[in-house]
């Protein structure tokens, strides 16, 4: 039966049904016990299931993602997570010298089941330290997988089926999302996939591929353009490692145009691998260059206006969607 | 509770009467900044993160202005009282926490970014624990120059946790730097107890495991403050090595704008208001004859125009030009010019 | 004069004109002093210039990086050292949040003046976590330039020119290439350009774009190629961020086709960047796909001939290239 | 040489002799085995970067085989002797650093990452301090399901200046995890003397600044070592809570294969030796007549047998299939099945 509710309700009932139906799940990080989360996700939980089970841990990012590391080792199912992408650097070095190599390194003899969810992306004036998004960087690295949930179905589907994956698996939460509202509907959510992305509205005129916080302002634009006589297939990539190369290339062999919208700082974002994965398997289907729409290349800043002006916006993406199509 | 009114001990100290009443303006003018900040953002004028320094007035206060304008002074995202007593004024902050071109930094730091180069202020780092190394490293510049300057950090019990609030401490201890460690422990670090953060949480027997010298200080007594740091500026400038000076202090108002309090109850924070630093000082003032009503009443007339001012000029002044976006990404000038 | 010196060696006279002639640098690192630099680059400098200025470090890269930009801020020209870049990942916060931020932040009021140093790449067995090729990574960050010399005269000249920038400077420098030997003429190193890519060899079938380590092995299979008839341009691109996209788009334009090699793991690293900056501004001069030889997407294995498959290698330069070029 | 030749001490605990010989002949092999690993490093035969633990083998071969199966143990880059001594034949390790199929990781890892999840060995950890904060997750995995196992972490006390330590200290304390710290401290972080890397030499008057509790022992006496670490466990599983043990110790040859040791006399070094760990526990055995020169002839040629089949054995095995090169990025099967 679906339900509306928003996004932040969504991670948070699958948090509850986790730690509800398998005992080896727990929650760690920062204030998301007694304070009820940065975001409110994980309000109310340590109340029904405890301090051991949800863990308010010091400011120590790397102390606790690697404790997670080590007892995702050890037979649990930690939820770790990192209060936002910002301070994730700080663990870096655990998720990418250890989590993402033991498996390999180790020839299969242990994994790290592990899930990693934090926070992402701009849009709310906390300035250049609190603003970033670098969900795009981390899906260079090999070991992971990385989620970026955008709606309100993926953001709890995801979020169980990556705790039933034997690797570590980064979660990545537009903050922007949180007040989201969708329809949810919990039954039926065995094999949840993770695997593809989806095709969020389909059109014939050109491709636009995003994924994230700038789904809804992507598909915003493709109203728009619907309105004015373009039609835009959006993609929602879902899954940024491994990303799923068919669904994107069937969908640019249809249209021969593509957009790519990234909230990643444009140069070394993840739309450049979109692009040339796209340049490398359908150049002959392109009729016009892959065109972008990125985040300006500045630390975030504070004032709206200057934030606004660095951010993907709905009429940037419709200009350059025009732009493209040549309808302009 | 932890702390007890040291009354007598305040009592001795107050000789200079006018220097009192300047630090009780002092930190009147940051309550009301402070609280002039929490209305504009409700009006929303301002935006982001907006952390309060209400409640711990006392330490801002009592150490800044013993400062040189040749020392560095580093500090967090709670920083609008340090940047106050710094000597920014309160139109370049106010503005900036409005966008406006004529913040101290053009609009683009906000709340948690409050910079001044004139005043070798370095305010705003976001990060929990991320200023530490750099004062380090400042402090190894002045050591390296022979200049017989300070670096000082302040920063919240919370970073202590941090993997790099022990790299600084050793790197400062070891290479024997003089840097002055100010730490405002206001027991929560967002929602986080000191208890629940800390295995071991007398902070100076942490600190001096590093064999950094120490002190502790009721931060809620300004005066006490003031000599603490007194005591701690000739500690490091005579001996060219670290100082932590620990201030215990509370926040009366929630962690951020954001914040629910949910994991204090109202009795602690009240109980803790019986202490409020401003009260504190005005009542010792006030039982020993030396301030009344009307000196109040002028203090926070005078106080309120200044604010008054400078949301009227935060208001008036112009956003940055957006093509100035890129500006400032690299440095525009050469560093030997 | 030319003299024939190593890379290292290179590196090392520049660190020492830099001590010698500017009482504000300084340099600071782990085992840079008494151990003699762990591939021996700083080795004679302590001697030389004592332990103030040739400053060994704990093993706390979080720490000295952060010291080293707060030494910047107050007046210094330190040169860290970071062992490897393996181990950066530690620093990278401060990188990031701080030395990337503080100018802009400031409305360039303070500045960080700071050049880091670190070896990187893969190619001696040292595995999954001392194998790393991250410098494409890095130059993802706006306000940080990244700097790959590949040559003698590079590794020489770049580094004084780092010291002469107002901005934090990264310098990678690949491991493989410490023991290269090249002719070094160190007069007249006034204004060195560290601005431009560097045409390695001209070639009109194809352009190769590479850098840092990978140069050799580019300039061999180039050399391979000619002797098969196959004419290929070699593009060495010296500077990651921010690139030099008119030397590139020349290129490209004058051979239509073009070859990424580029150590990093293939998705996400810098030749996606490249390939996307060609396809934005040359499309329609291109006529084929963009073909990249990349890092396999594994965790970097011990075994020789397992790394050796991982990592880009000379035949499989050539063969990619003939390929491309149609003549196989 | 900061320690004093404790004869009077291992005379009282010498009664069980077989086990004393077992403790020796284990040391021998260790340090048979990394003389073996120069010599075929020499040959070419293993690569990257190799770290001998001759000198310090009393640490592993005393605390070792106190640990159950089912404990979990961590080390680095230098732990063939662990490795070894967790009953992982010599044959998969050195296999695994001939880069063959047959090595204990299929010739991913080499000489830096040995792992063999039947004994729950995490051996090799190249990033210094990395596996601290990893140890104690897995402390907390058995805390959490009511294990009553150990989780045991040996490092180098270079790592003790990263921040990863310092978070990991308070963590294990704060939670209060059944997890054994064992820092080999041999006085040299590479070429970094402990001095020149703490501010605090003293390393248990630092760690006890997080409330764990602390001991120290002579490193080079393997007795002393077994004893501790009984000690040491006893303590973790009665108490439930963290425990840090420092091995002082000496590393007798160069850090790795790279290293030209600038940074110590050769005086120094012999001086060492002098305490060799085998000849220590030898000397004793000889002067008490419960060891005579056959018996260690024997010994001696036991362990050369079992080497040189090793080595025969990594010689002989083939490599790894190159198609392989993608196994193991990701986990093969499902965790439920
Ligand atoms: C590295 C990092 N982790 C988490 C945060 C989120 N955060 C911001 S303030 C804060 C609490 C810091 O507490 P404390 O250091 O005691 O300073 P206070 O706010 O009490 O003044 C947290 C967790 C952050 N900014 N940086
Ligand atoms: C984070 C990190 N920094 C630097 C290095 C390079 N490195 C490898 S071993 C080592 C010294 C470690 O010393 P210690 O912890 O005392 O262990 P030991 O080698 O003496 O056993 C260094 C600096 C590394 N591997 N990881
Ligand atoms: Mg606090
Ligand atoms: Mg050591």
């Amino acid at each position: 039966m679906a339900e509306e509710v928003t996004y932040r309700e969504a991670v948070k009932r699958a948090i509850d049904k986790a730690l509800d139906e398998d005992e080896r799940v727990f929650v760690m990080g920062e204030d998301v016990g007694r304070y009820g989360g940065t975001y409110a996700v994980t309000h109310g939980l340590l109340e029904k299931y405890g301090p051991d089970r949800v863990r308010d841990t010091p400011l120590a990012e790397s102390g606790f993602v690697g404790a997670g590391i080590g007892a995702a080792i050890g037979g649990m199912r930690p939820i770790v997570e990192v209060m936002t992408v910002n301070f994730s650097l700080l663990a870096l070095d655990q998720i990418v010298n250890n989590a993402a190599t033991l498996c390999h390194m180790s020839a299969g003899q242990f994994n790290v089941p592990l899930v990693i969810r934090m926070s992402t992306g701009a849009g709310r004036q906390l300035a250049a330290q609190h603003s970033h998004s670098w969900e795009g960087w981390y899906a260079h690295i090999p070991g992971v997988k990385i989620l970026a949930p955008a709606t309100v179905t993926d953001a709890y589907g995801m979020l169980l089926s990556a705790l039933e994956e034997p690797d570590p698996t980064l979660i990545f939460e537009h903050a922007l999302l949180y007040n989201m509202k969708g329809l949810l509907d919990t039954d039926d959510f065995g094999n949840f996939n993770i695997k593809s992305a989806n095709v969020a509205k389909e059109g014939k005129d050109l491709t636009i591929l995003t994924y994230g916080g700038s789904l809804p302002k992507v598909i915003e634009s493709a109203n728009d353009l619907d309105a004015e006589g373009v039609s835009a297939e959006v993609i929602d990539l879902r899954v940024l490692r491994p990303l799923d190369d068919e669904t994107i290339l069937a969908s640019v062999r249809k249209t021969s145009k593509v957009l790519i919208v990234d909230e990643g700082w444009k140069s070394g974002s993840l739309s450049a691998e979109l692009c040339t994965r796209i340049v490398e398997h359908a150049f002959f289907d392109l009729d016009a260059p892959i065109a972008r729409v990125c985040s300006e290349e500045v630390p975030i800043p504070y004032a709206k206006h200057l934030e606004e002006a660095a951010l993907p916006q709905v009429e940037k993406i419709v200009a350059k969607a025009k732009e493209l199509v040549g309808s302009k | 509770m932890r702390l007890i009114l040291r009354l007598p001990k305040l009592r001795i100290m107050i000789e200079k009467e006018q220097s009192h009443h300047h630090l009780l303006k002092q930190m009147l003018r940051i309550r009301m900044f402070e609280e002039a900040c929490a209305e504009q953002y409700s009006a929303g004028n301002i935006r982001g993160f907006l952390h309060l320094y209400i409640g711990e007035e006392a330490v801002a206060v009592g150490a800044m202005e013993l400062f040189s304008l040749e020392d560095a002074v580093f500090a967090t995202y709670r920083e609008h009282g340090h940047a106050l007593m710094r000597g920014i004024s309160a139109r370049s902050i106010m503005a900036e926490m409005f966008g406006k071109a004529s913040g101290c930094c053009g609009g683009r730091g906000g709340s948690m970014h409050l910079f001044d180069k004139e005043t070798l202020f370095l305010g705003g780092s976001a990060i929990v624990g991320g200023a530490l190394p750099i004062a380090t490293g400042l402090a190894l510049a002045n050591k390296l120059q022979n200049r017989n300057r300070l670096s000082v950090c302040f920063f919240g019990e919370g970073a202590m946790a941090e993997g790099e609030f022990h790299e600084a401490m050793n790197l400062a201890a070891l290479w024997k730097l003089p840097v002055l460690f100010i730490c405002e422990n206001n027991l929560y670090a967002m929602g986080t107890a000191l208890e629940r953060s800390e295995s071991e949480t007398n902070l100076v027997r942490k600190v001096e495991s590093y064999r950094v010298r120490c002190a502790s200080v009721d931060g809620m007594d300004v005066l006490a403050v003031r000599e603490a740091v007194k005591r701690a500026i000739r500690d490091v400038k005579e001996l060219g090595t670290p100082y932590f000076l620990e201030c215990k202090t509370y926040r009366f108002r929630a962690h951020s704008m954001f914040d629910p309090e949910l994991y204090r109850d109202k009795s602690e924070v009240e109980e803790w208001k019986k202490r409020d630093p401003i009260d504190l000082l005005s009542n010792i003032l006030r039982s020993q004859n030396l301030l009344d009503n009307t000196e109040i009443a002028t203090m926070r007339s005078v106080v309120k125009e200044e604010i008054d001012d400078a949301i009227a000029f935060a208001e008036r002044e112009p956003l940055e030009d957006v093509d100035n976006l890129y500006r400032f990404v690299y440095a525009e000038e050469s560093l030997d010019g």
